[in-house]
């Protein structure tokens, strides 16, 4: 099956959806919003894609890998930026005085807050994709009649 | 070293990296078990090392990202929680090699370790937390991932049980962390100091506020950690799980909870409270009742797993018991029996592991004659019965005969009984397996020992099981100190 | 006077390691694990008796451990008592193990036999040489429960439902024996012997504290009421094993009475309360009974197993009686009957062994083709009834001035009503052995000819000797030690 | 006037959540739940927690649901 | 039988709950408890401590960045745990 | 009448507690296994919002900080159900996975069927 109106739909949602995402997860210390909300809106994106593209010829579908890769990616960072601190001689996940704080009000600011953020943002994003593509289709191939 | 001040957050830190790392090298099954070992054993070293500074140098605060309490998040290690962390990581590194090397129940190992380093994680950060709230993220980590250890199992009943577990795990933190939000109502803190501190002030204001925060709290616990009647969930949830789950979950998890429940009595709450409030007398009836209907449970069952898993129920019972009683040594002895029972419960479920793989009976029934073809095996299943019934020389005797003490020193002589008859109870259901297995008629069915490699780490608690029965002194400096801090 | 000596541990150490030495050669070596089993019995032995000089100075010995296992902690001590017991209880088990390195050829399960007789062995030396009650407990414990492999030994239904019992009343006991150490603790702060008793009140708990111990000794002892798995475990067990347990392990229970009454709760708190008044009444009625259905019993070792009920009884008697005298002859029918009960079980043994005829109907002209082992039996059997000048009779003369000085003569009859009946079992079986005209068993194949092996007949015939003379010896050592003991017992009292 | 319609929302809440646990169909019943959290994240917005609010719309209303519809196109849409 | 039990204890703790409700500090009121613990030096300080302004992030990020650790954790166990239940094991995807 | 208007006051904290009674309701008594999973979203998000209230002061604004304000609402309960909620979610797809296996299993997400369907098997 292959629905036109899905597809044109995504092309300008999909873009749209991601846009937002990320424009939530760069202003989480600016303005409402941050590493989980900013994630979960491109995770979805990545959803919408996946279904709209489902049943299309091209397999535009997303490696499960790849999700995996930004889950951990993302736990790293946090896990690095806190063992930063330590390098430093200060305290596990010290932010003041090991990362650059910057100008309060730029996006360029606030040091680890920005960086794990982003972390945070990339793993979301590939967990709750993941999470869904799983329940919906995980482990099918053994059930015989899906 | 001067890390090891960092030593606090930085055996969780290294078992979360542990735990991440391993999907990325889950096709390489020695790379998988040498990080997954190699995690474990980094994280006993700094548990050892950290005890030790904490039993030279007094309790470690480690403010966590450099803010002082109560603005941070402060891990407080005192000799409590280095004690906790120390038994975990012992016995944890001993269960992770068992997981390792020894028969394999789940499909795909990497995933499996990589919940059990986040498990064993997630219960060090849990001993260790000093903020009510960190304590409840730590919670959640552990619960989500004992649940998960059990389901990857993946027959019908342990997916089942899982999911029974789950419900009752949710509605426990749902319980949890209405106390939690309830206390901050009244006190505006996350710390645990400072609650302490500020509830002095208002808890006069907020009574019922505060009454109801404990209660929920105190359910929420007690659904955790299996205590009568809230323990519903346990026996299948253990006795369906794989033999390395069930040794973690029942010697270690069910404990993790008791010890986070005691820390937040005597660092949030205050020791008012257990005169204030007739906790002690709850704890002394919820811990008869386990004792029994564990007891009394476990005798009815053919199941050798679900055997263990009423055991230790009544084992729950105990360590309540302690501090129940609330004298010293009844305090001392349950927090030895938090170690004890950590590695008898622990040795018990994994030699009966060893036993149903390689001769694939797990009724008690058909067990007749089986201890002639797998002596060793049996051997250490023995000497674990030995220590749950309380031989003396044995682990299990020590925690009784603390706990004994401690009732008479509490002038609750009928508890002293207690103990002895459950004892007595204990041995009802455990020497009838072991005659029936050594002396009992020979079945056609075939098994042997397996290899050194999975015979080491039942071994290795066999022998803890005698060391800790002959040596308990080891152990004395760090479970006097752990009373105090309960009796002053 | 008191003097440390760590050497105490030795007796108990070198069996306890060498148990487990046995086990790991076992299975390679028969002859060097057979050995091994002798040597650990023989170490005991000469690790005790070389304390002699010492203990005959009235020097008592010392070791403590009070950092191991707190808050109780560990400790062993030595006086004339405990050097009396070890001795005895070393040397018997020397040569019951020298008997069983023959006799045990014929059975199964080798490997497991002598490893868990020498820890026993170590258990039992741990018990009499121990110096509080929770040292006490731990060997006693370990003897009860490694002592239960050797009951079940043969593995039939019958010995696995005897052992089934016997377990199930040790823990029984252990557990009782718990309590009431804890409540000593608890209420004296301290667990350990002391002469004259530990500072107690006699209020309730100290009552069933004492209860706890009756029941935990009674039991080991085979006193009355809780005497139920001894004729089902003796009888059963092999031959060496029902030696070591009716001769020696059921002293160690009265062993255990004695430290309680007199070190534990003392001379005057008994007195003061009269406690004893229960152990007495139990005692005689466990002399009476025991003798009683001894005479019913055709099976041979039953039979002794009961007996060994009633011989119990005169220890038990000796201890409630708070008589100087009557405890003298306490302390010497623990030898006494040590010696008496494991010369009888193993002429029986051999017996069996040779002819494989357990019911004394059928011993008929046993006497005749089995010789040296019969004339054993009998000289054993008369010392049981207690005909002078044999050890059996010194005991029974004490123990009855000991009741005469408590001013009963009730007691006396009873000795003597007991002695009677002794005879009637005794008699007649030895009677019919050596002259009986067995009519139904002339057309069978006669008995066999003495047919038993020198490590068999060897120790039977030292402990025969040992019976006939140490009474005739100008020094009996025996007694002087029984004397000496029950004196220092006695000394606290003004 | 604002009052009176947090008080509508509050009462919405309620209501959503008793048809959520009625409702046979689950399919609806994932929809009133999605609805129910988004009504949820405008009284946050109303408290003044728009971060709260953001995320549980996100994760609340969106992930959730999503989820759920997951699992209900494998385990059937009817209670039974 | 089961359920009409439940409905009837869970109607008394709601109950107990109202009552509690009763007692609690008012609503909105700035002189709740809540209020007058460690909550002023987080609006004060943030932007001086951490440079974010958004003080919510500026809290779970870095004053309670140890808890956010913990909740990305959650996450990881439900990934691994949801994988691991279906499949067994990642290795499989 | 003080009683009627402290709760009308309260208001948040009264609906979030009935709400925690619905969800923990549904939780134990529904049969259908989805419909529990629901139940415990409800008790969750009626925690939420109950941390939300307590956070809320009167006249506050939002707390990103910015010039002319005056009275911010308390941000520490807000960063705390952050955490809450996606531990809720974590929960809730695992029970979500767990609930597809048990009906892989057993055909069903009734509880009292599958628990027949159990004993049947076992007797």
């Amino acid at each position: 099956m292959h629905d036109m109106i899905l597809e044109m739909l995504g092309r300008v949602l999909i873009p749209a959806t991601q846009l937002f995402g990320a424009y939530i997860l760069f202003h989480g210390h600016l303005s409402p919003g941050g590493g989980f909300s900013g994630g979960t809106i491109i995770g979805a994106s990545f959803i919408f894609y996946s279904l709209v593209y489902r049943f299309s010829a091209k397999k535009h579908r997303l490696r499960h890998e790849t999700s995996l890769w930004f889950e951990i990616g993302g736990a790293l960072i946090y896990v690095g930026a806190g063992l930063v601190g330590i390098l430093f001689g200060r305290h596990f996940l010290t932010n003041q005085g090991v990362f650059p704080i910057g100008e309060p009000g730029r996006i360029w600011s606030s040091g680890m807050i920005l960086l794990v953020t982003l972390g945070i943002g990339a793993k979301v994003a590939g967990t709750v994709f993941k999470l869904f593509q799983e329940l919906l289709e995980g482990g099918a191939e053994q059930d015989g009649h899906h | 070293m001067p890390s090891l001040i960092h030593a606090p957050v930085l055996i969780v830190a290294v078992l979360l990296l542990a735990a991440f790392v391993t999907p990325l090298i889950g096709k390489r099954p020695a790379t998988v078990n040498a990080v997954f070992l190699g995690a474990g054993l980094v994280a006993f070293v700094l548990s050892l090392s950290m005890t030790v500074r904490v039993l030279a140098q007094g309790t470690l605060s480690y403010p966590v990202g450099g803010w002082p309490a109560p603005y941070g998040i402060v891990v407080l290690v005192d000799v409590f929680a280095a004690y906790s962390s120390l038994v975990l990581a012992t016995v944890a590194l001993i269960i992770f090699w068992f997981a390792a090397f020894g028969p394999r129940e789940v499909r795909h190992n990497g995933a499996y370790f990589t919940l059990i380093l986040l498990l064993t994680a997630a219960m060090q950060g849990m001993v260790m937390a000093g903020d009510l709230f960190n304590l409840f993220v730590f919670i959640e980590i552990s619960s989500l991932a004992a649940i998960a250890i059990i389901a990857i199992k993946g027959t019908k009943e342990s997916v089942e049980a899982s999911f029974r577990y789950l419900v009752l795990s949710a509605l426990g933190s749902g319980g949890l962390l209405f106390g939690i939000a309830l206390i901050f109502m009244i006190t505006g803190h996350l710390n645990m100091d400072y609650i302490r501190t500020t509830l002095t002030v208002t808890a006069e204001q907020y009574p019922l506020n505060l009454l109801t925060s404990i209660g929920l709290m105190g359910v929420g616990f007690g659904v955790k950690a299996a205590l009568f009647p809230m323990h519903v969930w346990l026996p299948d949830a253990h006795s369906n799980a794989p033999t390395a789950s069930s040794a973690l979950l029942s010697g270690l998890v069910v404990k993790v909870y008791i010890i986070a429940l005691m820390r937040i009595t005597y660092l949030a709450l205050g020791l008012e409270i257990f005169e204030l409030l007739p906790i002690r007398h709850l704890f002394l009836a919820l811990s008869t009742g386990a004792l029994i209907v564990g007891s009394v449970f476990a005798m009815v069952q053919d199941n050798v797993k679900r055997l263990l898993a009423f055991s230790t129920v009544a084992q729950v019972g105990y360590i309540f018991l302690g501090f129940g009683l609330f004298s010293q040594r009844a305090i001392e002895g349950g927090v030895l029996h938090i170690l004890n029972h950590a590695v008898m419960k622990s040795l018990l479920f994994l030699a009966a592991g060893v036993i149903i793989h390689q001769s694939g009976i797990k009724r008690l029934s058909q067990f007749s004659g089986l201890g002639r073809k797998m002596p060793l095996t049996f051997v250490a299943f023995t000497i674990g019965a030995m220590s749950m019934v309380g031989v003396p020389g044995t682990a299990g005797f020590i925690s009784k005969l603390y706990l004994a003490l401690g009732a008479l020193d509490a002038d609750m002589l009928i508890f002293a009984i207690l103990i002895l008859i459950s004892s007595l109870l204990n041995a009802a259901y455990y020497f009838p397996i072991i005659i029936s297995a050594f002396f009992g008629k020979e079945s056609d069915a075939g098994a042997t020992d397996p290899a050194f490699v999975v015979l080491a780490p039942v071994a290795v608690l066999a022998g803890m099981v005698f060391f800790f029965g002959l040596f308990p002194s080891i152990m004395v400096p760090l479970v006097r100190q752990t009373a105090l801090l309960f009796v002053r | 006077m008191q003097a440390t000596s760590y050497a105490l541990t030795l007796p108990v150490m070198v069996p306890l390691l060498l148990a487990v030495v046995i086990y790991a050669v076992g299975q390679r070596s028969w002859q060097l694990r057979n050995g091994l089993s002798v040597a650990a019995a023989l170490s005991s032995f000469l690790l005790v008796v070389q304390h002699y000089r010492t203990i005959m100075a009235d020097v008592t010995l010392v070791a403590e451990f009070p950092e191991l296992l707190p808050p109780l902690g560990v400790s062993f001590r030595m006086d004339h008592l405990g050097f009396l017991v070890a001795a005895v209880v070393s040397f018997v088990w020397l040569l019951v193990t020298i008997y069983s390195t023959a006799y045990m050829v014929k059975e199964h399960a080798k490997n497991r036999y002598y490893p868990f007789s020498v820890l026993t062995l170590a258990g039992a030396m741990g018990v009499v040489l121990s110096g509080d009650l929770f040292t006490f407990f731990l060997f006693f414990e370990m003897m009860s429960l490694s002592a239960y492999v050797l009951v079940i030994h043969e593995e039939t239904a019958a010995a696995m439902r005897a052992g089934y019992r016997y377990l199930i009343l040790t823990i029984i006991g252990g557990l009782a024996l718990l309590f009431s150490i804890i409540a000593v603790f608890h209420q004296a702060g301290g667990v350990t012997f002391t002469p004259g008793g530990l500072p107690l009140e006699a209020d309730g708990l100290a009552f069933f504290a004492y209860l706890g111990f009756l029941i935990g000794f009674g039991i080991k002892a085979g006193m009355v009421p809780l005497h139920v798995w001894l004729p089902e475990a003796h009888p059963v067990a092999p031959s060496p094993a029902s030696a070591l347990l009716s001769g020696l392990m059921l002293k160690i229970g009265a062993f255990g009475l004695i430290r309680v009454v007199f070190q534990v709760f003392g001379l005057e708190m008994m007195e003061a309360t009269k406690w004893n008044d229960l152990l007495i009444l139990l005692a005689a009625i466990t002399i009476f009974l025991g003798s009683a259905v001894a005479i019913t019993q055709d099976d041979i070792k039953r039979r002794l197993a009961y007996s060994s009920v009633g011989q119990m009884g005169y220890i038990l008697l000796g201890i409630g009686l708070l008589q100087e005298r009557a405890l003298i002859g306490a302390i010497f029918h623990i030898f006494a009957h040590a010696f008496m009960k494991s010369s009888l079980f193993l002429a029986a043994g051999a017996i069996i062994y040779n002819t494989g005829k357990r019911k004394v109907s059928d011993w008929v002209g046993m006497g005749r083709s089995m010789l040296i082992t019969m004339s054993v039996f009998t000289v054993a059997a008369l010392s049981m009834v207690g005909v002078p000048p044999l050890v059996g009779f010194v005991s029974k003369w004490e123990l009855a001035l000991g009741a005469l000085d408590a001013g009963s003569v009730a007691f006396v009859i009873l000795l003597l009503l007991s002695s009677l009946m002794n005879f009637i079992y005794y008699f007649p079986l030895i009677q019919n052995a050596f002259f009986g005209e067995g009519l139904a068993h002339t057309a069978q194949a006669q008995p066999k000819r003495e047919n038993v092996p020198l490590a068999m007949l060897v120790p039977m015939v030292v402990l025969a000797a040992v019976i006939l003379i140490i009474d005739l010896l100008p020094y009996n050592i025996a007694l002087e030690l029984a004397e000496r003991a029950a004196h220092s017992l006695f000394l606290t009292v003004k | 006037m604002l009052a009176a319609i947090n008080l509508l929302l509050l009462l919405f809440l309620v209501v959503c959540a008793i048809v959520v646990a009625r409702t046979k169909d689950l399919l609806s019943a994932t929809i009133i739940f999605s609805a129910y959290s988004m009504v949820m994240s405008i009284i946050w917005q109303q408290l003044h927690s728009p971060d709260v609010a953001i995320t549980e719309a996100a994760i609340g209303a969106g992930a959730t649901s999503l989820l759920f519809l997951a699992a209900i196109s494998r385990t059937g849409r009817h209670e039974e | 039988m089961r359920k009409t039990l439940t409905t009837a204890v869970l109607l008394g703790l709601l109950v107990l709950l109202t009552l509690m409700v009763v007692e609690m500090p008012l609503y909105g009121d700035p002189n709740a408890p809540a209020h007058q613990g460690i909550m002023q030096k987080y609006l004060d300080d943030s932007a001086r401590d951490t440079g974010a302004i958004n003080t919510i992030a500026a809290i779970i990020i870095d004053y309670r960045a140890y808890d956010t650790l913990g909740e990305a954790t959650v996450l990881f166990v439900a990934v691994i745990a949801v994988t691991a239940a279906l499949y067994g094991g990642y290795e499989h995807a | 009448m003080a009683i009627i208007e402290r709760l009308y006051t309260n208001i948040y904290y009264l609906v979030s507690v009935v709400l925690f009674i619905i969800g923990f309701h549904t939780m134990l008594t529904h049969n259908n296994l989805l419909k529990k999973i629901m139940g415990m979203n409800i008790m969750d998000t009626s925690l939420f919002l109950f941390f939300v209230a307590i956070g809320y002061i009167r006249g506050g604004q939002a707390p990103i900080l910015r010039e002319g304000v005056m009275q911010y609402v308390n941000p520490v309960p807000s960063a705390l159900i952050l955490t809450g909620i996606v531990i809720s979610v974590s929960f809730t797809a695992f029970a979500l996975a767990l609930v597809v296996l048990l009906h892989k299993h057993y055909g069903t997400i009734d509880a009292d069927k599958i628990i027949a369907l159990r004993s049947k098997r076992h007797a």
